[in-house]
């Protein structure tokens, strides 16, 4: 399957990458996503995740062709 | 209900008054409107900050915004709704957020307008990176929450 | 921290434009405004109303104005805050009350504004009485809580 | 003594007067200056009372020169 990632904010600087494409054969959980594509970099303990640009919990599954994005806390407003 | 993402300063009273104008078969009914206008400060956490750049993320950072405005339609009475929030670079004393609430009574307007605020502080994808006078740039950690004193 | 009453018309958005040009030097330190704006509907308990008279005890409402204001000035952190009251005869749609505060941070703003329109509903000397469509003039009876559902 | 007395709105209406000079040898509360000048008007329950432009309670006294001020809740906002 195929998965799109992206990066925002510092956790862009952090990674250095603002996106990844990751094929992969077997089901993955989100928390799995990162470590594939992030094997050096320890996911940052606030970090947050939306798949399809919804929320999503570290142990949600993906599916083929789903957007993941990784991002820190928002600070807007 | 309109919610607005822009990369150009806006004049948040300008804005009001254009979707007011736009709008004036519901104005006899809202007795109350309650605004919040969130404008960018020169100093922070103690530092002078010259600048400020908004990132975002296109496509969830609407949904998210629309998705919080309908929560709030649907818990309060709500005759209409005004979100608009800037991204992109800043400057001091330019508008980042406006949230107008238009409603028959004055607890629901202002309940609504800070429950909009309150989860857009928390969860709408908006980041931000300061320009120090000082020492570069950084990232803004985090917000804090609004209820709370501070 | 300016109090009014007017007994004309007055374009609450204007009034805070105005207000924040005269005192550019706040402005910086101003993260949040939070505004309020009570306007005049054009029916009330299901009766349709062309029009309202807001009586006053001159004197005595501009001091229980600022007593208002000054409390929430000493009980919030706020940098300036407006208000402006009409009185006389009024119509649908025109603006009766604003209520603006500016604050470094939100929640200060948003207290702020709604302890000075709760205060200022149950104790600033303010009488409405309506025209209605249906049936001559009718003074208004008591004002409810804005903390309250309904 | 003497006393100023007002009256507001819909209890201007009721009392049928804008306002009366009561002119007086004794202490009186706020509530007996209602007495002395409304003698055939009960007090209506809900009616606030203010003394010099500052609310007062009913049993409070006043001083000569004071201005007393009767009217009903405020509809104000």
């Amino acid at each position: 399957m195929s998965i799109k990632v992206f990066y925002f904010a510092s956790l862009k600087d952090h990674v250095g990458r603002s996106e990844d494409d990751l094929t992969y054969t077997c089901l993955l959980t989100v928390k799995e996503v990162w470590t594939h594509v992030n094997a050096d970099t320890a996911l940052p303990g606030n970090t947050l995740a939306a798949v399809n640009m919804e929320y999503v919990e570290f142990d949600d599954m993906v599916n083929d062709g789903d957007v993941v994005a990784f991002f820190p806390p928002v600070t807007g407003g | 209900m309109t919610v607005k993402i822009t990369d150009r300063a806006f004049d948040p009273y300008q804005e009001i008054q254009a979707y007011q104008n736009a709008r004036t078969a519901n104005i006899g009914a809202a007795g109350a409107s309650s605004i919040f206008i969130g404008t960018m400060r020169d100093f922070n956490d103690g530092v002078g900050v010259t600048g400020m750049t908004l990132d975002y993320y296109p496509g969830m950072t609407e949904k998210q915004l629309e998705k919080i405005v309908t929560e709030a339609q649907s818990l309060w009475p709500v005759i209409d709704s005004l979100v608009i929030h800037r991204v992109g670079d800043i400057l001091p004393h330019e508008s980042i957020v406006l949230v107008a609430v238009w409603s028959s009574h004055r607890g629901d307007a202002f309940d609504a307008t800070r429950y909009i605020m309150e989860a857009l502080k928390s969860t709408v994808p908006f980041w931000k990176k300061e320009r120090l006078v000082t020492e570069g740039e950084r990232w803004v950690a985090h917000n804090t929450s609004g209820y709370k004193a501070g």
